[in-house]
């Protein structure tokens, strides 16, 4: 491979001497760089204060899109989120809204 | 100083898996290779190896724990036959292209149905576009030697291909001929360390491997892929050049043997090369102009190779050991008909299919075909290019 | 240390965004958690057989998996696996490389109970230190929802559609686990997203950090397959678990273990009538009461291997 | 490839017919010449008939067919001789040795008219007067040797006796009487 990539994402129709040999990705997690937000026709809004920090909308997310730090729920990453609404059904406390996209 | 020795053409494998301590090897037995992973295994069982050894519960698993083995990082072998090869097949070409060195000793036999467990070229032939390197070997000694030059070439950074060492079930695998040995530590000198560029074992960089590659992509692959098959060439022959300062032992793309003023050849591959030079050399004691071919790389092809040896030859007989079954004629006939059409000089080229399943070839059905070239040549064409020797005709 | 979810957040998560599966999808549910599982400093190779989630998580040039990955073909996951397992363990003798690995291969059920069933059995009999962990979302929904021997009896689908003459499936599902409990393992499970995910989790670590070969069958809804809306992800599996129709258990050594067993067991009704695969036969009297024999049946079997109670 | 030597056994599957083979080659390698010992193949089991082959001369034999005009014959197993066309193709300027407790005359009637030398040696004998138990590959080696004239008796001697320790390295009590088999076999071998 002669030319170097970033996060390895060749594009499409990359040259034969320039893409990965044996179709190789040598950066891990480098689909984190593609979104799958515009997949999304009904989208979950988090209302922060009905939110009592149980956490059981984060392992329920099928595309790690509930972002938590420090043990805390923090948002969602529309940028992956795909607007599945398992987050909200998983809510005990209605702490999410469910609406249409562009609303 | 080589060493004496005299063995079966799988214990000779046996023992250059032994020198070159491969780390992986998986295997599941099939006649005529079982003896190879039999003998292998005996050496991790004696601690003679470092090697994991891998006993799969199928072909299609050994070649799949292989894949996985190289993709890891290790140098990785493997032995099989005939409907072992078959059921290995769909890995084959994922092998390939992952660009995975790999070593597969594969013992030729034929390739069911009916069921057989003698020697032809079926099962290696039919994997001939499966993207591996293809070596072929006459005997013991071409067994061992290219087991070990196959590490060496598949590893090559221009390369990095698996590679095929390919030899005739019982003729070359059961019979105990004399060889010469290589001493361990030369061995372990020329095959070096194994060190992959992207491995699943590396911790300082993650990998993925195998991908879905969608029509954005994947022809890129396969043309990479075919590059480094085109690379091979020059690299076999620089191991070539390697080994033979080591050991004194000269390998080629194919071998040419009294082929300088040959108006007469054959082309073959495996051990009929070695009864067939007999006959070349009764020949010429009458006074014949013939030569012959042995070919011993089939994958990269030596297309134009091929056709300059034989740019002098009056009438060539390509020998092969599987039928094509495209009605007209084998793969390497086919093959070398496309090698000479784009060369200038054209002998008169006849095919024969020979030695199916085992049919014994004698020196008698060698001096057939170079009669039959005298023929051609008198004749000046060749009626009926497609010919079987030594089947049985009503 | 016990499970805690607050303090599971605090592991990075292995399996990104950005992958392919679709919205709604059990699978990666399934994986993110058993990733959790692994202790930060290990490394792992995770191995794939072909089927949705590996077509979607690592589709070139993107790869979703924060830790090497291979995927060579769909029935061997088992077999490509234990070459990577066998290659560390050659390596680590001989000092090539010194890190922690751990091995988890991932098929669904066409990839696990059918296609990849023999790869599977040698890798776990040879006993290498591996996960073999199935999603089984009950067909081969990669290609377009066929029937796999993990489709329960009577599921419409697109080689066993749902016809005028023949309503659907005709086999009730095999029983893999069983078939994996046979092997002699030391560790085999069945468990499926739940609550706060500690059964999942739980039965992850144990697999992975327990010695030798170790088998998880987890149930991974699938909205497009099952025919319900993707937001019902959590309550599908809840049914599937309260009807007895997918049990949690654990097999340690050969001992059964009951992980959950429902206060009030559920009509299995509940699940036939939550999903549009069963459209066809939710209602009639006969299928259902044959099925709820058959999952009873089960169920009592179950409950006698794990010295429980009926 | 002159001085080239061909050689066919015929035994039964399970006699070490395809071993005496494999150790005659190994006895000729040692006295530097260049070898060939290869079974003929099948799906056959114990008891079935089974064809090996030798070749044995000064240089490398490039051949890799099977035997059709052997210079000798060994029968490990004098029942064959009814039932397989043991001298086929056999040139008369060699012979066939047979494992028997007849003398050659009385087998002779055999043999289809073969005018070549005829041998016997009595393996079984031997084997259980050395041995204690019926192994006819050494008696059968050293017989083949002798007649044929591969090697002088004392090369012989030797290269089995370095054979036999490493092949019964497990089982030092053995090579004795393995030794004792063949010198007692130089000498009984009747025929000319």
């Amino acid at each position: 491979m002669s030319k170097k990539f970033d996060h390895d994402i060749i594009p499409a129709y990359t040259p034969w001497q320039e893409t990965t040999p044996g179709g190789v990705v040598t950066e891990s997690g480098n689909a984190h760089y593609f979104k799958t937000g515009d997949w999304r026709a009904m989208k979950p809004v988090w209302k922060t204060d009905q939110c009592k920090q149980c956490l059981l909308c984060f392992p329920v997310c099928p595309d790690s899109s509930i972002i938590v730090e420090n043990k805390k729920m923090t948002g969602i990453d529309y940028d992956h989120c795909k607007g599945c609404g398992v987050c909200v059904k998983a809510c005990p406390f209605g702490a999410f809204d469910f609406v249409p996209e562009g609303e | 100083m080589a060493i004496r020795e005299k063995l079966s053409g799988n214990e000779a494998v046996a023992v250059a898996m032994r020198q070159i301590n491969p780390d992986v090897v998986a295997a599941f037995p099939i006649t005529p290779s079982t003896e190879v992973p039999q003998y292998f295994s005996a050496f991790v069982a004696n601690g003679q190896v470092d090697t994991e050894f891998v006993p799969v519960e199928s072909e299609h698993s050994a070649m799949s724990a292989c894949i996985g083995a190289g993709t890891a990082g290790a140098r990785t072998m493997t032995a099989t036959s005939a409907n072992g090869l078959a059921l290995m097949w769909e890995m084959l070409y994922i092998a390939a292209s992952c660009k995975m060195p790999m070593v597969l000793s594969v013992v030729n036999r034929a390739l069911s149905g009916p069921i057989n467990i003698h020697n032809d070229h079926s099962d290696s032939m039919g994997a001939r576009d499966s993207g591996w390197i293809q070596l072929y070997g006459e005997n013991n000694q071409e067994a061992y030697d290219n087991c070990i030059m196959a590490v060496k070439i598949g590893e090559h950074a221009d390369v990095q291909l698996p590679v095929m060492n390919c030899y005739d079930g019982f003729i070359t695998s059961h019979a105990v001929e004399n060889i010469e040995l290589i001493e361990d530590d030369k061995v372990k000198a020329f095959v070096g360390t194994y060190q992959a560029n992207n491995f699943l074992l590396n911790s300082d960089e993650q990998i993925a491997v195998g991908p879905l590659a969608i029509t954005t992509h994947y022809f890129e692959h396969k043309r990479q892929q075919a590059e480094s098959m085109r690379n091979a060439k020059a690299v076999i022959l620089d191991v070539a050049k390697e080994f033979e300062a080591m050991t004194g032992r000269s390998y080629g793309l194919f071998e040419s043997y009294k082929m300088e003023d040959a108006e007469r050849a054959i082309i073959v591959i495996g051990s009929t090369a070695g009864t067939s030079k007999f006959v070349v050399d009764a020949l010429r004691a009458k006074g014949e102009k013939v030569g012959l071919i042995k070919l011993r790389v089939f994958r990269p092809f030596p297309a134009e190779e091929l056709a300059e040896a034989l740019a002098n030859v009056k009438a060539v007989a390509v020998l092969d050991k599987c039928d094509g079954f495209n009605a007209k004629g084998a793969p390497l006939f086919t093959e070398t008909l496309s090698a000479l059409y784009l060369a200038d000089a054209k002998p008169l080229t006849v095919n024969y299919v020979y030695g199916l399943g085992g049919r014994d070839v004698r020196t008698d059905n060698i001096e057939q075909v170079y009669a039959d070239l005298a023929e051609i040549v008198a004749a000046g064409k060749v009626d009926g290019p497609y010919r079987y020797l030594g089947v049985v005709e009503a | 240390m016990a499970y805690n979810l607050k303090e599971s957040t605090t592991k990075p998560e292995r399996l990104t965004g950005g992958h392919r599966m679709c919205a709604g999808c059990g699978a990666p549910v399934v994986v993110r958690t058993i990733l959790r599982a692994l202790k930060e400093e290990d490394h792992a190779v995770i191995g794939a057989a072909t089927g949705c989630l590996e077509v979607s998580t690592f589709l070139y040039p993107y790869t979703a998996w924060k830790d090497s990955f291979i995927h060579s073909a769909f029935e061997n996951a088992g077999a490509t696996v234990s070459g990577a397992e066998a290659a560390y363990t050659a390596m680590k003798r001989t000092g090539k490389i010194d890190d922690t690995y751990k091995f988890i291969a991932f098929g669904g059920d066409g990839g696990t109970y059918d296609i990849g069933l023999q790869s599977l059995s040698g890798a776990m009999e040879r006993g290498h230190d591996m996960v073999y962990v199935c999603y089984d979302n009950g067909a081969y929904m990669n290609t377009g929802i066929q029937r796999s021997s993990a489709t329960p009896k009577y599921a419409d689908t697109t080689t066993s559609p749902a016809g005028s003459v023949v309503p659907g499936k005709q086999q009730f599902r095999k029983d893999l686990t069983t078939v994996m409990v046979a092997h002699g393992i030391p560790y085999v499970a069945q468990t499926a997203p739940m609550k706060n995910f500690k059964d999942l989790y739980e039965k992850a670590e144990k697999a992975i950090y327990t010695p030798g070969p170790a088998f998880l069958n987890v149930l991974a809804p699938c909205p497009r397959g099952w025919r319900y809306e993707t937001d019902r992800l959590m309550e599908l599996c809840e049914i599937a678990v309260d009807t007895c129709f997918w049990p949690m258990f654990e097999v340690v050594n050969g001992e059964y273990t009951l992980s959950y067993k429902p206060k009030n067991k559920r009509p299995i009704s509940d699940w036939l009538e939550a999903q549009g695969r069963f459209k066809h036969v939710a209602k009639n009297p006969e299928v259902v009461a044959e099925i709820q024999a058959e999952i009873d049946a089960r169920w009592e079997r179950l409950l006698k291997l794990c010295g429980e109670e009926a | 490839m002159g001085n080239m030597l061909e050689i066919r056994w015929h035994g039964r599957g399970g006699q070490g017919a395809k071993t005496a083979s494999l150790l005659l080659a190994e006895a000729a390698f040692d006295t530097g010449k260049f070898i060939q010992g290869f079974p003929e193949y099948g799906p056959e089991r114990m008891g079935a008939p089974i064809t090996a082959y030798n070749r044995i001369s000064d240089e490398r034999c490039p051949i890799h067919s099977n035997i059709y005009e052997p210079d000798f014959v060994v029968v490990v197993d004098e029942t064959l001789i009814d039932v397989v066309d043991v001298t086929a193709g056999l040139k008369e300027t060699g012979g066939i040795i047979i494992n028997t407790s007849k003398a050659p005359e009385e087998v002779m009637h055999k043999l289809k008219g073969y005018k070549g030398g005829v041998y016997t040696i009595d393996a079984r004998e031997i084997s259980m007067a050395t041995l204690g138990r019926y192994f006819p590959n050494t008696p059968m080696l050293a017989a083949v040797v002798k007649v044929a004239n591969i090697m002088d008796e004392e090369t012989l001697i030797t290269s089995m006796e370095k054979s036999f320790h490493h092949k019964f390295a497990n089982k030092p009590h053995v090579i004795a009487p393995n030794m004792e088999a063949l010198k007692k076999s130089l000498t009984e071998v009747k025929g000319a």
